[in-house]
């Protein structure tokens, strides 16, 4: 199963990840997801996360084909 | 209800008229509560010369729509419409308008500010400020409730 | 700050971005917020064909300011403008505009929305409305903050 | 000395008056003036009244040339 996972804003510069096609196995994490695509580096406090487009309290279990996306508190308006 | 994400400059007053020109409620609303948010020169005491406004294409016209739904639902309104700008701002630009159509002023009010809230504490948008030494990202919107 | 009562029918949105235009707040205001009120053709169950708004000259100019001037003092504004009409009013007509210009968008929602309760509480205008079998007087506003 | 005297609204309508300008001594009381003008009509609960286009409570010193309104709650906007 694979899973598309999204960067934004000042996540992007930071990791250096826009967007990354992850396999992963049934029962994976949010955090896991984010320690193999960042190389385990520290999830940021503030953090949101949305899957397919609704955030998400991360505590979800993943669907192959699922969107996840990682992004800090927004600034818009 | 119409929710619009735009990449070029646009005019919320002639958006607004436009819009309400479309609308089949002549005679039937009395009051229009309208929002905009303008490109400041200057933000947390420093100089800023333009900005750049990322959003998540998908999410962001999503969660636009559901908080314009769940003004429609909370709040008597006869129509609303949301304009965003994404992209590079400059000095005076409108980033933002909300209008909102009802009969009764109090409805008109109440669901502007809603709507202008909910879109600056959840809608998915974020602000790079180019400053005169740099960039930065803004960290996080504050409240409009309550003055920082 | 403007003031400012009009016997003739106006749009509401050439006023407002003709006064903007006349002001020196560019890059300085992050925020607006603005109310218009609207003829509608009903009332209290009742077809409404038009109303005549009948005022007070000097006081009603005079409560007006003293409105803005309050709002002035209480939150932190760049401008503000009222315009509002009196005579004759078609369905569909403008009545009220209200804008205010700020920093914030907190101040400029507050303040709009206490200028407009204000003047419907107690800016001496008075409305007759023309029904389909004579005439009447409005007795007075509901409040804005609860409904009716 | 003399006072202005104006009605607006629906009082206009109900008292036939508009604007009178009334003789009176000094100490006279706003309800006396009232009396005076409308042929000692009952003055409305709901009445307003302004002198020289400020809100008065009704309970003040009346100068000469002062302008006393007298008109119903308000209803623009």
């Amino acid at each position: 199963m694979s899973i598309k996972v999204k960067f934004f804003a000042n996540l992007r510069d930071q990791y250096g990840l826009t967007e990354e096609v992850v396999d992963f196995n049934e029962g994976i994490s949010i955090s896991e997801i984010w320690d193999k695509v960042t190389n385990r580096q520290k999830m940021p406090e503030s953090i949101m996360i949305a899957i397919n487009m609704e955030y998400s309290s991360g505590d979800v279990q993943l669907k192959d084909n699922d969107e996840i996306a990682f992004f800090p508190p927004v600034s818009g308006g | 209800m119409k929710i619009e994400i735009k990449t070029e400059a646009f005019d919320p007053l002639v958006e607004q008229q436009r819009y309400q020109a479309s609308l089949d409620i002549q005679g039937k609303y009395g009051a229009t509560a309208v929002f905009i948010g303008t490109m400041r020169d200057f933000n947390e005491g420093d100089i800023v010369k333009s900005m750049t406004l990322d959003y998540y294409p998908g999410m962001t016209e999503k969660h636009l729509q559901q908080i314009c739904n769940t003004a429609a639902e909370r709040w008597s309104l006869l129509d609303s419409l949301v304009i965003h700008r994404v992209g590079v701002i400059n000095i005076g630009d409108p980033i933002v308008l909300v209008a909102v159509w009802s009969v009764h002023r109090g409805d008109a009010f109440d669901a502007c500010r809603f709507i202008m809230e909910d879109l600056k504490a959840k809608a998915p948008f974020w602000k790079k400020e180019e400053l005169e030494d740099g960039e930065r990202w803004v960290e996080k919107n504050t409240s409009g409730y309550s003055k920082i």
